[in-house]
C-alpha cells in the first residue's frame, strides 16, 4: 500500500517537473523542474528494486549532466531579452498535445493489452551492482565496449567542437 | 502494476517531444530529449522488474552513457552556437531550407 | 537422260572471278602505277568469251535432247534451309535460259572488246573492266537462277553494277544522282519482287521453290492470291525494265560510259523484267487480267516513251527512249501471253540496240564526247563503217522487213490483235510508225546533211577495229536474227518459238491469213510513212528547232521527273526532317520529356516543406508518427 | 575443361578488366592485355561455335546452387538461340582493340568488363543471374560515354542510364512476380529458364509483369518509340561504344526477349505480337526517314542501325521459324555491317576530325581499299544478295508476309529506305569532288586492312554460305516456335476470333 502511495506521488512529481520543463519561459527554471523530474524517477527505480540504477540516476544524471546543463546556462549568462520570443508557445503546446494525441492513445492500447502479471518477490540479489555487472560484463561485453568507443568519440568532439579554435580565414 | 510504469513512462515521453517541438530554445530542446532519454529508461526498468531480468539495467546504463555522451556534444554545440550568433534560438539556425 | 551436269555454275564464276581479279589488281595500283591496258584488257575479256563458249556447250547440249525435257540442272550447295523453305543455289539451263545465256553472253563479249578501245586512256579502266565481268556474271546467275530467289540475286547484282556503272564518272554531282535514282528506282521494284516471292512460297512453295516444282504446283494457287504475285512480280520487272511508272530512271542512267549503256540499259538487264513475265508463264497464263495489266503498261510505256523520244536532242537519250518504247512492246507481247514472241523480240532488240548504242558511241568518241544531234550531221562521208551499221540497226529498229526487228515486233503486234487487245494492236501500230519517225530523224541529222559544227567535223573519223568489228558482228546479227523465227507465211516455222516452247505456258492463237498479212501491210505503210515524214523534215539539214506547246511539253518528259520530285523526293526528304526536327523532340520524345517535367515538378512541389527549421521537421516526423498511430490503432482491434 | 568454357568466357574479360582498372600499368600495354584476352575469347568463342552440335537444347551447361533458399542457380548455357549472338560478342570485340588507339586504360578495362557481363547475359539461364549481367553491362556503358564521349556527353549518358535503369528495375518487378508465381503453382523456388516455361499466367498481373519485361527489353532493342535515347547516346559516345551498343547490346535486348519473354508469357506475347510487329515496322520506317534528315554520319548510321534493330525485333514477334531464324541471322550480319561501319566512322573522324557529311567528299579517289570495304558493309546493311544481309532480311520478310501480310508488305519498304539514305550519304562522302578536309585522307595501312579483311570477307561468306551458320541456329528456332505454338494458338481463337464474329454481325 505505501509502495502505491510512492508511486502515485513520485509519478505525479515526475509529471510535473516535466510540464514545467516545457513551459518555463526561462531555461534556468526549465532545467531546475527536468532536476525534480529526474529525482522522481529515481524513486521510481527504487521502487522496482533496481539498486544500482537508482544510484547512477541520482549520482549521474541528476548529479552530474544536470549540473553541466546548469554550469552551461550560467556560463552562457542567458538574460530574459536575449531569450527567444516565444510568443505562441501555449498554441503550439496545444497543437503538440492535439497531434500526440493518437500516439498516446495508441501506446496506451498497447500497453493495456499486455497481460497484468503481479510483482513478485525477488531475491536480494536483484539489481544490485555485483548482479548487475555480472550481466553487463558477461552477455553485454561488445555493447559495452562500444559504448565506451562511442564516449570517447564525444569527449574527443566535445573538446574539438567547444575547444578555441584559430579562425582561419 | 506495471500498465502504470509504462504510461507514467509514455506520458513523460509524449511531453518530451511536446518540448521538442514547441519550443525555441535550444537548452529547453535539448533537455526535453534528455526527458524522453529518461522515459525510455523508466520503460527498460520496469520490463526489467516484472521480467526478472537485469538486461533492461544494463540498457539503462548504456542509455545513460549515450546520453553522457550527447550531453557533451550538444552542449558544445550550443556553446559554439552561442558564440556564433549570441541567440539560442533554434530558429536563426535554418542554414537547411531549401 | 541425265540433266545433272556440273559446269552450269561455272557460266556465272568464270565472270565473277575475272570481276574479281581485276578489283584487287586495280584497288592494289589505284594510287600507284596502275597496269597496262593490255593486261586489263585480256583479262576483262577472257571471262565473258569463255562464258560464251560454255553457253554454246549447254545450247547444243539441250539442242541433243529430247524436245520435251530439254533442261539441264546443276545444284552447287544448298545455300539455306529454314523450315518448309529450302533454297538451293542452283543452275537451271532450259531452251529459254540457254537462249538468254547465248545472247548475253555473246553480245557482252562483243561489247567487252569494244570497251577495249572505248574505254582506252580512262585513268579508271580496270575498275570498268571488273565492274563489266561483275555485271555480266550477276546477270548470268539472274538467268540461269534455277529458282526465283537465286534469280533475286542475279537481279539485284545487276542494280548494283548499274549504280557503279551509271555513277563511274562519279565526280560529277548529277552521273552519281543519275546512279542514286537508278538503285532507288530498282529497289522499288525489288520490293516488288521480293514480297510477290513471299507470297508464292507460301502460297506454293513449301513442296520446293524453285521453277520446276513451282510450275508442278502453280495449278494449286489459287486466283486471288496469283493476282497478287503476278502484279507484285509485275512491279519488279517494271523497275528493272522500266516501265511506267518506274521508267524514269533510264533516261538518265546515260550519264554512264557508252558502252554499258549497251550492254546494261539496253541489251541486257532492261530485259531481264521480261525474262522474269516470260520465267513466271505458268503463273501468268493462270491470271489473265495480270496479264492485261501487263500488257496494257507495257503498251503505254511503249507510247509515252515514243513521244518522248520524238523531241530529244541528246544521241543517247533519244537511243534510251526508244529501249522504253521496245522494252514496252515486249511487255505488250509477254503481257498478251505471247511469251515467245516477247522473248524473241528481247532477242532482236539486244542485236540492234547494242548496235546502235555501240554505234551512237563510235560517233561520240569521234566527236570527243559531243552528243548533242544538233551539234553533228554530215558524218556519213567521215565515218561510213558507223553510218552502214547504225543505218542497219535502225532499219531494224523501225521494224523495216525485212530486218530483225520487223519480225518480232511483227510477232508481238499480231499476238495482240490475235488475242483479242484490238487497242494494244492499235496502239502499237502507231508507235512503229512513231518509232520510224525518230529513229530516221536521228539517223538523217546525224549522219546526212551539213556538218553543223565544222571543227569536230573535220576531226571525226571511224574508231579503231577493236570498236569497229564488233559493229559489224552485231550489225550482221540485226540484219539476220529475224530470220531464226519466220512466220508461217514467210514459210518459215517459228523456230526460236518452238525452241522456247518447252519453258513457256502459252498458246498460239490463230486468225485467218489475210487478216495477218492486212494487218502486217498496215503497220510497213505506218513504218515508211514515218521514214518518209523522217527524210522530208531531216534529210536536208534542219537546224536546231525551238519548242513551244506540245513538242516544249514531251521535250520536257512532260514534266514526270519534276513531278516525282515534287510528289515524292521532296516529301520524303520534308518527312525525314519533320520527323528529325520536330517529330523527335517533340513528340516522339514525350514520355521522356512529360517524366522529366513531372520530377521536377515534384521537386519544386515539395521544396516548400523545406522550410529550413529543424523544429519544423521534428514537426513532420511527429506528424508522421501520429498518423501511423492512427492508422495502426484501428487495425489493433 | 572446356564444360567450363561459358565461364571462363565470362570472368576472363571481368577480372582482366578489373585488373587493368587497378594495376599501374601504362596504356599501351592495356591495349596489348585487352587484344590478347579478347583474342583468346574470340579463340574460345570459335571453337565453341564448332563444336556446338546443333541440337535444339542447351549445350556447354553449367549450374551450381547460389542462393538456395530463393531457387537460384549460377546456370549457364548455349542453344541455337544464343550461340550466333555469344559469337558475335567474342568476334568484334578484338576489332576495337586494335583499331583504335588513342584512349586512356580506363577505356580498355571498361570495355573489357562490358564484355565479360555481355557474355554473362548471353548465357545465363537463371532469370536472376541474366538481370544482374544485365545491370553489370551498363555500368561500363555508363562510364566510357559519360567519361570519353563528345562534348554532349552528359545529357546523353544520363538519358541512357536513367532511361535503361527504368526499363530494368520495371523488369526487376515483373521478375519477382514470375518468381512468386512460380512458387504458388509448383510449390517451390526456381528463376530457371526451363522451370519458368512451364508457368501458366494469366489475367491482369500477368499482363503488366510482361508489359513490364517488354518495356526493359524494348528500351534495350530499341523499339519505338523508345528509341529517343539512342540518337544522343550513338552520337556522343565514343565510336568503340557506340559499336558495342549497336552491335552487341541492342541484339541482347532482341536475345532476352526470345529467350525470357516468349517462354514465359506465350499468351500474352501472342495477344501483343500484333502490336509489338506494328512497333517493330513503324520504328523501322521512322527511323530510317529520320536518318536522311542526319548531316553528322555517326548519328545517320545510329538512325539507320535503329532502323534495322525494328526489322529484326519484328523477325521475332513474327513467330514463325523463318522469320525467328532469320531475325537471329540478322543479329550477325547486322552486327558486323553496321558495327564496322561504326568504325569506319570512327576512324574517318580521327583522320579528318569531322563527322559532317557536308563537310567530306571524294574518299573514293583518296583511299580505294577503304571506300571498297566501306562500300561493302554498306551494301550489306541494306541487304544486297550476296552479302549478309540479305539473308536475315529475306527470312524476315518472308516470315512477315506469313504472319500478316500487312505488316509484311510495309516490312519489306525497309530494302527502299535503307538505300536511300545510304546511298545519299555514299554519294556525299566517297564521290563528288574532294574537298579541302579529305585532300589528305590516307587509305587504310596495312595493319587495318587485316584487321578488317576478316569480317569483311565473313559478310560475303555468310551472303553467299550462310547454311553452317542457319543449320546451327535452326533447331532450336524449331523447338522455340513448336513450343510456342502449343500454347499460342488456342488463346488466339479463343479471344480474337469471337469477337471479330460478333462485330461482323452487329455490321
Amino acid at each position: 500500500m505505501f509502495a502505491e502511495w510512492l508511486f502515485a506521488a513520485f509519478s505525479i512529481l515526475a509529471v510535473l517537473g516535466g510540464i514545467g520543463l516545457v513551459t518555463f519561459r526561462h531555461p534556468m527554471n526549465s532545467a531546475m523542474s527536468l532536476v525534480v523530474t529526474m529525482i522522481s524517477l529515481a524513486g521510481l527505480y527504487a521502487l522496482l528494486s533496481a539498486k544500482l540504477i537508482f544510484a547512477i540516476q541520482l549520482i549521474v544524471y541528476a548529479g552530474a549532466i544536470m549540473s553541466l546543463i546548469i554550469f552551461i546556462i550560467m556560463f552562457l549568462n542567458v538574460r530574459t531579452e536575449d531569450l527567444p520570443e516565444e510568443k505562441g508557445r501555449f498554441l503550439y503546446l496545444f497543437g503538440g498535445v492535439v497531434v500526440l494525441a493518437p500516439v498516446f492513445f495508441f501506446l496506451k492500447k498497447i500497453i493495456q493489452s499486455i497481460p497484468a502479471t503481479k510483482a513478485t518477490i525477488l531475491g536480494d540479489g536483484f539489481g544490485g551492482i555485483k548482479e548487475v555487472g555480472l550481466v553487463l560484463f558477461k552477455d553485454w561485453l561488445l555493447p559495452f565496449e562500444i559504448v565506451s568507443i562511442l564516449l570517447l568519440v564525444a569527449l574527443v568532439g566535445a573538446v574539438v567542437l567547444a575547444g578555441k579554435r584559430r579562425m582561419s580565414k | 502494476m506495471i500498465q502504470n510504469y509504462l504510461i507514467l513512462s509514455v506520458i513523460l515521453f509524449c511531453i518530451g517531444i511536446l518540448g521538442v517541438v514547441s519550443r525555441r530554445n535550444v537548452l529547453i530542446v535539448f533537455m526535453s530529449i534528455e526527458l524522453m532519454l529518461n522515459a525510455a529508461n523508466l520503460a527498460f526498468i520496469a520490463f526489467s522488474r516484472f521480467h526478472e531480468s537485469m538486461d533492461g539495467h544494463v540498457l539503462a546504463l548504456m542509455v545513460m552513457a549515450v546520453a553522457a555522451a550527447e550531453a557533451a556534444l550538444a552542449l558544445a554545440v550550443v556553446i559554439l552556437l552561442h558564440k556564433h550568433k549570441g541567440k539560442l534560438d533554434t530558429d536563426v539556425f535554418s542554414l537547411l531550407k531549401g | 537422260m541425265e540433266h545433272t551436269v556440273s559446269y552450269l555454275g561455272l557460266i556465272p564464276l568464270f565472270p565473277l572471278l575475272g570481276a574479281l581479279i581485276l578489283g584487287v589488281m586495280h584497288i592494289s595500283t589505284c594510287t600507284g602505277k596502275p597496269f597496262s591496258e593490255k593486261l586489263y584488257g585480256v583479262l576483262g575479256c577472257i571471262g565473258p568469251v569463255i562464258s560464251f563458249i560454255y553457253a554454246l556447250i549447254v545450247y547444243f547440249q539441250l539442242k541433243g535432247m529430247p524436245a520435251d525435257s530439254r533442261f539441264l540442272i546443276h545444284d552447287a550447295f544448298t545455300w539455306f534451309s529454314v523450315g518448309d523453305l529450302h533454297i538451293t543455289m542452283g543452275f537451271l539451263a532450259d531452251p529459254l535460259s540457254s537462249l538468254m545465256l547465248v545472247f548475253v553472253t555473246f553480245i557482252g563479249s562483243l561489247i567487252h572488246i569494244y570497251s577495249v578501245g572505248y574505254m582506252s586512256g580512262d585513268e579508271n579502266f580496270g575498275k570498268f573492266f571488273s565492274y563489266m565481268n561483275l555485271f555480266l556474271g550477276s546477270m548470268l546467275i539472274l538467268v540461269l537462277g534455277s529458282g526465283p530467289v537465286v534469280m533475286f540475286v542475279g537481279w539485284e547484282g545487276v542494280g548494283l553494277c548499274s549504280y557503279l556503272l551509271i555513277s563511274f564518272y562519279c565526280k560529277d554531282t548529277d552521273n552519281v544522282l543519275a546512279g542514286n535514282k537508278a538503285f532507288i528506282v530498282n529497289r522499288i521494284g525489288d520490293l516488288g519482287f521480293v514480297l510477290g516471292m513471299a507470297f508464292l512460297f507460301w502460297a506454293i512453295g513449301a513442296s520446293g521453290f524453285d521453277y520446276l516444282s513451282l510450275r508442278e504446283n502453280s495449278h494449286l494457287l489459287t486466283p486471288g492470291i496469283g493476282l497478287v504475285v503476278c502484279l507484285l512480280l509485275f512491279v519488279g520487272a517494271c523497275g528493272k525494265s522500266a516501265q511506267i511508272p518506274l521508267y524514269v530512271w533510264l533516261p538518265d542512267a546515260m550519264a554512264g560510259p557508252t558502252p554499258v549503256s549497251a550492254l546494261i540499259h539496253a541489251a541486257t538487264m532492261v530485259t531481264a523484267g521480261v525474262y522474269m513475265v516470260a520465267r513466271f508463264s505458268f503463273i501468268y497464263a493462270h491470271v489473265p487480267v495480270a496479264g492485261a495489266v501487263v500488257a496494257w503498261i507495257g503498251i503505254l510505256t511503249a507510247l509515252l516513251a515514243a513521244i518522248f523520244g520524238m523531241f530529244q536532242h541528246d544521241i543517247k537519250k533519244i537511243l534510251a527512249y526508244s529501249t522504253v518504247s521496245q522494252l514496252g512492246y515486249m511487255f505488250a507481247g509477254v503481257g498478251v501471253a505471247a511469251y515467245s514472241a516477247g522473248i524473241f523480240h528481247v532477242f532482236t532488240h539486244a542485236f540492234f540496240k547494242a548496235l546502235l548504242f555501240l554505234g551512237a558511241g563510235s560517233v561520240i568518241y569521234a566527236l570527243h564526247h559531243q552528243q548533242n544531234i544538233w551539234k553533228m550531221g554530215g558524218l556519213k562521208e567521215k565515218m561510213p563503217k558507223t553510218y552502214w551499221s547504225m543505218l542497219i540497226g535502225a532499219l531494224a529498229l523501225a521494224g523495216f522487213p525485212p530486218f530483225s526487228g520487223f519480225f518480232s515486233k511483227d510477232e508481238i503486234l499480231f499476238s495482240a490483235l490475235a488475242s483479242g487487245h484490238t487497242g494494244i494492236w492499235f496502239i502499237g501500230v502507231a508507235v512503229a510508225g512513231i518509232t520510224a519517225y525518230y529513229t530516221f530523224r536521228l539517223i538523217f541529222v546525224v549522219f546526212h546533211g551539213q556538218p553543223r559544227d565544222k571543227k569536230a567535223f573535220d576531226h571525226a573519223e571511224d574508231a579503231p577495229a577493236v570498236m569497229t568489228i564488233p559493229l559489224m558482228v552485231l550489225a550482221f546479227g540485226a540484219l539476220c536474227a529475224g530470220f531464226l523465227n519466220l512466220p508461217g507465211i514467210f514459210g518459215g516455222n517459228l523456230n526460236v518459238s518452238h525452241w522456247l516452247a518447252p519453258s513457256l505456258v502459252e498458246h498460239h492463237p490463230h486468225t485467218s491469213l489475210t487478216v495477218e498479212l492486212l494487218a502486217m501491210a498496215l503497220t510497213i505503210a505506218i513504218i515508211v510513212t514515218g521514214i518518209v515524214i523522217a527524210y522530208k523534215k531531216f534529210a536536208s539539214g534542219a537546224e536546231e528547232p525551238e519548242y513551244t506547246g506540245f513538242a516544249k511539253f514531251a521535250y520536257n518528259k512532260f514534266y514526270v521527273d519534276e513531278l516525282y520530285n515534287t510528289v515524292f523526293v521532296q516529301p520524303y526528304k520534308a518527312i525525314g526532317s519533320v520527323i528529325w526536327k520536330s517529330l523527335e523532340p517533340n513528340v516522339t520524345d514525350i514520355h521522356v520529356k512529360v517524366s522529366s517535367w513531372l520530377y521536377r515538378k515534384a521537386g519544386t512541389g515539395f521544396k516548400i516543406f523545406q522550410v529550413g527549421y529543424v523544429r519544423v521537421y521534428a514537426v513532420y516526423m511527429v506528424i508522421g508518427l501520429s498518423i501511423i498511430s492512427l492508422l495502426l490503432s484501428q487495425s489493433l482491434n | 575443361m572446356f564444360q567450363y568454357v561459358l565461364s571462363v568466357m565470362i570472368f576472363m574479360p571481368l577480372l582482366a578488366g578489373l585488373f587493368v582498372l587497378a594495376a599501374p600499368i601504362s596504356k599501351g600495354i592495356a591495349r596489348l592485355a585487352g587484344f590478347i584476352v579478347t583474342g583468346i575469347i574470340l579463340l574460345l568463342g570459335i571453337e565453341l561455335f564448332l563444336g556446338f552440335s546443333g541440337s535444339a537444347g542447351m549445350e556447354y551447361v553449367e549450374s551450381r546452387v547460389w542462393i538456395e533458399s530463393l531457387g537460384v542457380n549460377y546456370s549457364l548455357g548455349v542453344d541455337g538461340i544464343s550461340l550466333l549472338v555469344l559469337f558475335t560478342c567474342a568476334l568484334l570485340f578484338p576489332l576495337i582493340f586494335v583499331v583504335f588507339s588513342t584512349r586512356t586504360k580506363g577505356f580498355y578495362a571498361n570495355l573489357l568488363i562490358c564484355q565479360g557481363a555481355m557474355i554473362g547475359a548471353i548465357c545465363a539461364t537463371d532469370l536472376v543471374l541474366f538481370y544482374i549481367f544485365w545491370e553489370i553491362m551498363l555500368l561500363p556503358i555508363f562510364f566510357m560515354i559519360g567519361l570519353y564521349g563528345g562534348p554532349g556527353r552528359l545529357a546523353a549518358t544520363l538519358k541512357i542510364t536513367l532511361y535503361t535503369i527504368a526499363g530494368s528495375l520495371l523488369m526487376l518487378a515483373a521478375l519477382v512476380y514470375v518468381g512468386v508465381a512460380y512458387h504458388t503453382q509448383f510449390g517451390e523456388w526456381s528463376f530457371n529458364i526451363v522451370q519458368l516455361a512451364k508457368l501458366n499466367l494469366s489475367g491482369g498481373y500477368a499482363v503488366l509483369a510482361f508489359v513490364m519485361f517488354m518495356l526493359a527489353f524494348a528500351i534495350k532493342i530499341p523499339l519505338f518509340p523508345f528509341h529517343t535515347w539512342l540518337p544522343d547516346a550513338y552520337t556522343e559516345a565514343p565510336t568503340s561504344t557506340t559499336f558495342v551498343l549497336s552491335a552487341i547490346m541492342a541484339k541482347i535486348g532482341v536475345y532476352a526477349v526470345i529467350r525470357f519473354v516468349i517462354p514465359v508469357f506465350e499468351i500474352e506475347f501472342a495477344r501483343f505480337a500484333i502490336l509489338l510487329s506494328l512497333a517493330g515496322v513503324v520504328g523501322m520506317m521512322y527511323c530510317g526517314l529520320a536518318a536522311i534528315a542526319q548531316k553528322d554520319i555517326k548519328r545517320m548510321l545510329a538512325f539507320s542501325s535503329a532502323s534495322h534493330m525494328g526489322v529484326i525485333a519484328l523477325g521475332v514477334f513474327c513467330m514463325n521459324v523463318q522469320a525467328l531464324t532469320g531475325s537471329l541471322f540478322q543479329i550477325v550480319a547486322h552486327a558486323t555491317s553496321t558495327g564496322v561501319l561504326f568504325l569506319f566512322v570512327g576512324l574517318m573522324e580521327e583522320k579528318m576530325q569531322t563527322r559532317n557529311i557536308t563537310d567530306l567528299g571524294g574518299i573514293a579517289y583518296r583511299a580505294p581499299i577503304f571506300a571498297t570495304f566501306f562500300a561493302i558493309a554498306m551494301l550489306a546493311s541494306v541487304g544486297l544478295p550476296g552479302t549478309s544481309g540479305f539473308i536475315g532480311e529475306f527470312l524476315i520478310i518472308l516470315g512477315a508476309v506469313k504472319f500478316n501480310a500487312f505488316i509484311g508488305i510495309l516490312s519489306g519498304t525497309t530494302l527502299i529506305i535503307g538505300v536511300c539514305y545510304m546511298l545519299w550519304m555514299f554519294q556525299r562522302v566517297f564521290f563528288e569532288k574532294p574537298k579541302e578536309l579529305t585532300e589528305k585522307f590516307t587509305d587504310l595501312n596495312m595493319t587495318e586492312v587485316l584487321t578488317f579483311l576478316p569480317v569483311i570477307l565473313l559478310i560475303i561468306f555468310m551472303g553467299i554460305f550462310p547454311q553452317p551458320f542457319l543449320k546451327k541456329i535452326e533447331p532450336a528456332a524449331q523447338k522455340h516456335i513448336a513450343e510456342f505454338s502449343t500454347v499460342a494458338p488456342t488463346v488466339i481463337v479463343d479471344t480474337t476470333v469471337p469477337s471479330e464474329g460478333l462485330n461482323h454481325q452487329k455490321n
